[in-house]
């Protein structure tokens, strides 16, 4: 291994260039957001509690069903595809779900496989036509949402109550959180707590989390959405790989309509309406690109607390015009688009946005470097 | 790992500038809204002593009908600082699980009553439930739910069914016992709880009076676009045979009219197609006046007053009624005046 | 024109027999399905091709698929364009729908909320239409083109806040035009036995085909579209070519929803234009045409647009409830996919060889035992 | 034919009488092919010669009609690119095939992760891909993210993926293609070290340079067929070029003589640049004077700027500082459009992503360039436009179907003779080539530089990049060097010679100090 190399300077690798991903810059992007809106929002409302624990765990509690919807959206897309058929999912699965329980007496214990066997089948059906006969996801998975829609009409079209006593102690129970308390007005103690659903769509993230960095099957996803040619040539299984991931998503959005129907126990013709859009959203402010090969679903669960936060925030603006709060949501959805364009340079290299993004990159990257070099001086300092 | 966290601090630093950034723009943005309705507030300051009563109202979808945004209304301009209260509005946009968030974020919150007007008949325990604990008093609004009575103090708005028979009533002072009625219904969203009173009161009609015939029976989702295309193909199916169109709101009763008239048939009067409509909004009291809604039956939209009038029981120590229903009327196409019509604020 | 040789790898393939020409073609499949729908209803609605006048209009299924269809015709041309040149797609465009139809309604009936008189000539309330569509247009183009957001993510903001501008155009309320002119524009003029909605639609198709034939926009659209950094080097703006066609799926949503409101008489943000975008993509894809972008054909669209309405069209008079179309919309619709997607008309190809090659072997087969049994018999 | 010593070993790989047929095409018929272990052998042949074909049959990618493959003397199958992995032959291509998002050590692991308790062990994996990057000295992080490293490195950490799944025969399928000199020796000596670890390789390349300075054997394709199997040491470039083309071609001399006819007439120079720049990351200030009928050559390592140089004059990367005057006129360029209006022309050096609309057909592709000139509202008639590519297709004679034929379906060569067509259709008085011969078989190469010969002395101006030096001093009338993003020096015509260019790119006397 002696052979020494020619060498110049510019052939030099630039190793330490660019020492933080996109992923990287993305996560750290959402979660500082994430922070500083909920800071600025317990000083700027100081009387909706803002401080209390229950305010912060409330906000997972209530969006632990969308946190699944969006882990199942993070997968596909981080493989390049899309699914937007999560949200009809949900409602179909809580309308089988009330269906099930209330006019053909099953047992609370059936909701739970039968979920996960809608979800499933959504999935393979669906992974099955994007992975082997190629057909665009977005027309399938929209052939999905109507397909699910219109099966929650078939089925009833009428809103169906969920009367089972099992299944409302499950809908009802709270895990509590010890010595995260706080006094009410009027001298009750209100303690945070976290719901069953809560702590399935955490210990799915976790259980996520590790399937995403530490799997063959995780790593094959990003390979398959960083470049599918190249993943094929490397030895990846493309197509079961994006059909896996499709199958990952549906299951996903049937425990998601699971934990929904545990959160709003009814079979509604109007339930997941849209939470396809609320799951998207969510996974791309997580830092999730829709180009695909891009994301971390640590950053879907923070684009899921940001969407909770400004739920509760908007009402606080004080708007009396009826119109305007969903206005305003928007323009918070648009704030933060934009000002991740404008930090991740949209992948182009061009524009003022990329400067902009390349100047701040150069900062970040350099500050490690200035600190070092302002500690090296202080250490030579009492030579001289 | 030092590195990491130093990198983290310094992202938001830069990121807290870029938010106060937004945040600085955000309430001029705002404001604009608030100043227009608040300017009262200024000039009669509220008892400065009382402190405000907040109230936490969860709209089911503020704007969606002008019925909707009249309701929005009258809560806002009754409980408005002015009066005393302090109104938190939150539009879950027809997601019931985001409302029952909403509600949840209201009892985290401490409001003082929570109002509801549900997107959801079912699932509402456990959330109220958490109300009660928290010791906050839930009213409920124009739309009922399936959840034990002690979860909540007590329900305001229409009986839809007295406002179905209203409209059944006047069908049998029009039509003679040996003539035949045919009719149509133009249905609500399906399941929602003013299309099964109205649904409700018009079958046990049909069903009382022999020379009554349902001829079709569909949904038109509320809408006037949809309401027009069904209408056309029943149009189609039956022609001439339709004599009666009860449409379970305004807007879908605008459709079936268009629908009518495009196909040359007349309506409304003393001799065209009976049409017959709920809800009343001023427009389509103007239409009854020109005789092309032949029955429009008042769905009453302004809660606030009975609203802050129960508010304001609780707060004198007293117990409210279970169930308070706003008072609505009926009006016929030969009696209307114009005066009426002009009275209409929505 | 005539010589029209489509994606081969070896040159020397380009000759096809004829049936194989015929349904080689990308617009094949949805024609077909057309016909297949026309046809189901010739079976089960004998008076399918019946036309007649009624109150001085043509009546009947065909014209009343042509008039419902009309709406999302617009829409699917700037769809089209929009998916060939950013290989995504514009949610936005019920929204814009009810924002152009909004600030129409605003300028015909001032603060009214309800009046037969016009307090702005009719003509400037419809330009002022078509430029609040383009006004949503630019927004979305701006994102797009400027900012380099993903298209679904940057009209994504329009999708969810749209309506309740539109509400806001109008007072919060809905607006009445009582005018009849106002209608000439959704249901008739005076005088001419075909609905307005129809000529419109075939208007707009005839603009937009006119807008690729005489200038270059369909050359330039489908060179951003495929390539963005060539497009750029050959000398086109891939910017202002983004942002144009954005702004024209813009002015055609503003169109389709001055059409819509019309028809209806009213300014209602709530409902105009509902669920129609996914219709539009829906139909964008029918017409063959890759929802990754580059190549794109107007025609196929149309007839996208048309299959999708004749099937909702079908559908209601067979009976299914609103709600429950989208079940059959959907499976008619993977059917329909599949069939035309290359990898299935391969299995297929495959199967047939498969089966050609079987046949002779199961002849001789069938053919040895018949023999066989002819033997038994014979030693019988 | 059969000129193998043969005393030599015998071979490893061995695939005889293989035929491969398309619709309508024979690409390969009766061709054999033998490589031993340790061994370095070029695999040569046109465009469409049937190399790609012949390594796609062999790794599976293709399944071959006739013939058959032997490894160690035992005949084996290889079905799909996993048997061909089983069976030890990985290859390694022109474009990275690697995966940008993630980082180095997983592209040099992934599907193969070192696991503890079922789970990827990350530590490990960086620990073995920090050994393995080290012991084939390519420099580089294994946590660095893919596509922060250049072109090279990643086609390195793509031989270095390729050998570590204990791959016995190697397929480098022109590896060095996008890779300048001092790159393309770091290859080399990578490759040297693989060969002496038994490893046979494969190479496959356009730079005959090369060839000969790295392999041991050559297989001659030459229209589907084998023309013969030679020793390194017993084959002439010329008698190469003669195999690979069929027929003698003409020499340099040649073109040589019709170079001397090209001199710079006007004395107001065409394009001059003074203190030109893109901003300091691209391409620091420069001055530069191009004049009438004159081809400058810009040469340099790949990264040293020059393509941001041209890019800069074109206006494809937005000048920053400086002047530029055209025809003495100072004039503001922008965006390409202002440089077209200008008549200037780019060739650029990326074909595939910055060059083809591959959809497009050849005649979209030939009059995209007009038409974009004359704008949105004066569109070129289809008459007009068929009238152009016919014109055009047979002017650089464009082997196409016909003009209809998506762009995609052309092979290289002719592919970039479209876009020379595209842009010689606007008609420009100043030529941007940039790496116009790059990934193009030998005829075609002749063909286009006799070409840029023939415009330049209809008197346009033309700037010419290349990796391959022969051909520039070969056509170039004068030398720009380019050496860390700056222009260090310009060599006139009695410069131009290797050694001369060689140590301006280097940097001449101020590296020996």
């Amino acid at each position: 291994m002696n052979i020494k190399l020619p060498f110049t300077k510019n052939a030099l690798p630039p190793v330490t260039r660019k020492r933080i991903s996109n992923t990287g810059i993305l996560l750290i992007i959402t979660v500082t957001l994430f922070f500083t809106l909920y800071i600025a929002s317990t000083i700027l409302f100081k009387s909706s509690n803002f401080a209390k624990y229950s305010v912060f765990f409330n906000l997972l509690n209530n969006k632990a069903h969308i946190l699944l919807l969006a882990l199942g959206l993070t997968v596909v897309l981080i493989t390049g595809s899309i699914d937007i058929s999560v949200g009809s999912v949900t409602g179909l699965v809580s309308m089988v779900i009330a269906t099930m329980l209330t006019q053909k007496g099953f047992d609370a214990i059936w909701t739970i496989p039968v979920s996960l066997a809608i979800g499933i089948a959504f999935g393979v059906v669906q992974g099955f036509l994007v992975a082997y006969m190629e057909i665009q996801p977005f027309i399938v998975t929209l052939s999905g949402l109507f397909f699910a829609r219109g099966m929650i009409s078939v089925i009833n079209p009428v809103s169906v109550p969920i009367t089972d006593k099992t299944f409302m102690s499950w809908s009802g129970a709270k895990v509590y959180i010890p010595f995260l308390f706080n006094e009410r007005k009027n001298g009750t103690l209100d303690i945070a707590y976290l719901t069953p659903a809560a702590i399935v769509a955490i210990l799915v993230l976790i259980l996520l989390i590790i399937a995403m960095k530490k799997t063959k099957f995780g790593r094959a996803l990003y390979a398959v959405g960083g470049n599918p040619q190249s993943a094929l040539l490397m030895g990846v299984n493309v197509r079961r790989t994006k059909f896996q991931a499709h199958v990952l998503c549906g299951l996903l959005a049937g425990i998601g309509g699971f934990l929904f129907t545990l959160f709003a126990p009814s079979g509604n013709p109007g339930n997941g309406v849209g939470y396809e859009i609320d799951a998207i959203s969510s996974s791309v402010i997580g830092g999730v690109m829709l180009s695909g090969g891009v994301g971390l679903p640590v950053g879907t669960l923070f684009g899921v607390l940001i969407n909770s936060l400004i739920e509760r925030v908007v009402p606080l603006l004080g708007i009396t015009e009826a119109s305007w709060p969903r206005i305003i949501t928007s323009a918070f959805l648009f704030v933060f688009i934009v000002l991740q364009s404008i930090f991740i340079g949209a992948g182009n290299k061009k524009g003022v946005s990329a400067i902009l993004m390349q100047k701040i990159k150069a900062r970040i990257s350099a500050f490690p470097k200035r600190f070092k070099r302002i500690f090296q001086r202080k250490k030579t300092y009492p030579d001289k | 790992m030092k590195k990491l966290l130093r990198l983290i601090s310094f992202v938001c630093i830069f990121a807290l500038l870029v938010m106060a950034g937004a945040c600085a723009e955000k309430p001029s943005e705002t404001t604009v809204p608030v100043g227009t309705t608040t300017s009262k507030s200024v000039e009669t300051t509220p008892n400065a002593g009382d402190e405000l009563i907040v109230v936490g109202f969860a709209q089911c979808k503020a704007d969606e009908s002008d019925w909707r945004m009249a309701n929005t209304k009258s809560m806002q301009e009754t409980l408005s600082e002015a009066n005393g209260y302090k109104l938190i509005l939150a539009d879950s946009n027809n997601d019931a699980a985001k409302q029952v968030a909403d509600v949840q974020g209201f009892i985290d919150q401490e409001v003082d009553y929570i109002v509801i007007a549900a997107v959801n008949m079912d699932g509402w325990d456990t959330v109220l439930t958490n109300a009660k604990n928290a010791g906050i008093p839930v009213i409920l609004m124009d739309r009922t739910i399936n959840a034990s009575a002690d979860l909540y103090t007590c329900w305001v708005g229409s009986d839809f069914k007295a406002e179905g028979v209203k409209a059944t009533d006047w069908i049998s002072t029009r039509f003679t016992a040996d003539q035949e009625v045919n009719i149509v219904n133009l249905q609500g969203q399906l399941g929602a709880s003013a299309q099964i009173g109205r649904t409700e009161a018009l079958e046990d009609a049909v069903a009382a009076n022999s020379n009554w015939t349902l001829l079709a029976q569909q949904t038109g989702e509320w809408s006037t676009d949809t309401a027009k295309e069904i209408m056309a193909s029943w149009i189609q199916r039956h022609g001439d045979k339709i004599n009666v169109v009860y449409a379970e709101n305004d807007n879908m009763a605008d459709g079936a009219i268009q629908a009518l008239e495009e196909a040359g048939m007349k309506v409304g009067g003393d001799d065209g197609v009976a049409i017959i409509s709920f809800d009343a909004n001023r427009a389509y009291l103007q239409m009854t006046l020109e005789g092309k809604i032949n029955c429009n039956v008042e769905c009453n939209p302004l809660h606030g007053p009975k609203v802050a009038q129960i508010i304001q029981t609780i707060e004198g120590g007293g117990s409210p009624a279970k169930v308070e229903v706003v008072e609505e009327a009926a009006f016929y196409y030969d009696t209307i005046t114009q005066e009426i019509v002009d009275a209409r604020a929505y | 024109m005539n010589k029209i040789n489509r994606g081969t790898e070896f040159p020397g393939t380009t000759h096809k027999s004829i049936p194989r020409k015929i349904f080689g073609h990308k617009l094949a499949i949805p024609l077909l399905v057309l016909m297949a729908v026309v046809v189901q209803n010739i079976i089960t609605t004998p008076n399918f091709f019946d036309i007649s006048i009624t109150n001085g209009l043509l009546s009947g299924y065909i014209p009343n698929i042509l008039d419902e269809a009309a709406e999302l015709i617009i829409i699917t041309l700037g769809m089209t364009l929009v998916i060939a040149v950013s290989g995504g797609v514009d949610l936005s465009v019920g929204p814009t729908m009810a924002i152009a139809a909004s600030f129409c309604g605003l300028l015909l009936n001032g603060s009214e909320y309800r009046t037969d008189v016009f307090q702005n000539p009719y003509i400037l309330a419809i330009f002022i239409g078509l430029l609040g569509g383009a006004l949503c247009g630019a927004f979305n183009g701006i994102m797009v083109s400027y900012l380099k957001i993903q298209p679904m993510i940057a009209t994504l903001i329009l999708f969810t806040a749209g309506r309740s501008i539109a509400k806001q155009i109008t007072h919060g309320q809905t607006i009445y035009i009582m005018n009849p002119v106002y209608k000439w524009l959704g249901v008739q003029i005076p005088g001419v036995p075909v609905r307005t909605t129809i000529i419109v639609s075939m208007v707009f198709v005839l603009l937009v085909v006119l807008l690729i034939k005489l200038t270059s926009l369909g050359l330039f659209v489908q060179s951003v579209g495929i390539n963005n950094s060539a497009a750029r080097l050959v000398g086109l703006n891939s910017r202002v070519v983004k942002f144009m066609v954005f702004v024209i799926c813009g002015v055609l949503a503003g169109a389709a929803g001055l059409v819509g409101s019309s028809s209806v008489g009213s300014v209602n943000s709530g409902e105009l234009g509902m669920s129609i975008e996914m219709d539009a993509i829906l139909a964008v894809a029918l017409g063959g045409n890759s929802l990754s972008g580059g190549k794109f054909s107007i025609a196929g669209s149309v007839i996208g647009a048309y299959t999708i309405q004749a099937i909702t069209t079908t559908l209601y008079a067979m009976n299914v409830r609103a709600d429950q179309l989208n079940v059959f919309k959907a499976v008619i619709i993977v059917v329909i996919i599949v069939a035309s997607s290359e990898i299935f008309k391969e299995r297929i190809k495959k199967l047939f060889i498969r089966l050609k090659q079987l046949l002779p072997k199961i002849r001789s087969t069938l053919g040895n035992i018949a023999q066989k049994m002819l033997r038994r018999r014979g030693v019988q | 034919m059969n000129m193998i010593n043969q005393n030599s070993p015998s071979p490893a790989l061995n695939m005889i009488g293989i035929g491969k047929s398309f619709p309508g095409v024979r690409a390969l018929h009766n061709v054999d092919f033998n490589l031993r272990s340790g061994e370095i052998h070029a695999l040569m042949g046109e465009n469409g010669a049937g190399k790609s074909t012949l390594i796609k049959v062999l790794t599976g990618v293709y399944a071959m009609d006739e013939g058959t493959v032997l490894i160690d003397n035992a005949p084996v199958v290889i079905k799909s690119p996993k048997d061909a992995h089983k069976q030890g032959i990985s290859t390694v291509y022109q474009e990275v095939n690697l995966c940008p998002n993630l980082s180095v050590a997983e592209n040099l692991f992934l599907g193969r992760e070192p696991r503890s308790l079922g789970l990827i062990d990350w530590r490990k994996m960086n620990m073995q891909s920090a050994d393995l990057l080290r012991e084939l000295n390519i420099s580089a992080s294994p946590t660095a993210q893919l596509d922060s490293c250049s072109i090279a490195i990643q086609q390195m950490i793509a031989i270095a993926r390729a050998v570590n799944t204990k791959c016995r025969f190697l397929i480098l399928d022109e590896p060095t293609s996008s890779l300048d000199s001092d790159e393309v020796k770091r290859i080399f000596a990578l490759m040297r070290q693989l060969k002496e670890t038994g490893v046979g390789i494969i190479f496959i390349t356009h730079f005959l340079e090369q060839v000969y300075e790295v392999c041991d054997r050559i297989t001659v394709l030459r229209n589907g067929e084998r023309v013969g199997e030679y020793d390194i040491c017993n084959l002439s470039r010329l008698e190469l070029v003669t195999k690979m083309m069929g027929k003698e071609i003409e020499t340099l001399s040649e073109l040589r003589s019709e170079k001397e006819k090209v001199k710079p007439e006007d004395e107001i120079p065409f394009v001059e640049a003074n203190g030109l720049s893109s901003g300091p990351s691209k391409v620091a200030p420069f001055d530069l004077k191009m004049y009438k009928g004159e081809i400058v050559g810009f040469a340099g390592l790949l990264g040293s700027g020059r393509s941001e140089l041209v890019r800069s004059i074109y206006g494809a990367d937005k000048a920053v500082r400086g002047q530029l005057l055209i025809k003495g006129k100072s004039t503001r360029i922008n965006n390409p459009l202002n440089a077209m209006k200008h008549s200037m022309a780019y060739l650029p050096e990326d074909r595939k992503e910055d060059g083809i609309l591959s959809e497009l057909s050849v005649r979209e592709n030939i009059i995209i360039a007009l038409q974009a000139k004359r704008g949105l509202l004066r569109r070129i008639s289809r008459a007009e436009a068929e009238k152009y590519a016919d014109e055009y297709i047979k002017l650089l004679s464009i082997k196409t179907a016909n003009i209809e034929t998506p762009i995609k379906s052309l092979s290289g060569g002719n592919q970039q003779k479209v876009i020379l067509a595209r842009w010689l259709l606007t008609n420009p008085e100043f030529m941007i080539l940039d790496e116009p011969t790059r990934g193009i078989d030998v005829g075609t190469k002749t063909e286009i530089q006799k070409l840029i010969l023939t415009l330049a002395s209809e008197g346009k101006s033309i700037a010419f990049i290349s990796s391959e030096m022969d051909e520039m001093i070969r056509t170039c009338s004068r030398m720009v060097v380019m050496r860390d993003r700056q222009k260090v020096g310009e060599l006139g015509e009695e410069n131009l010679d290797h050694s001369t260019i060689i140590r301006t790119i280097a940097g001449g006397e101020k590296s020996n100090e």
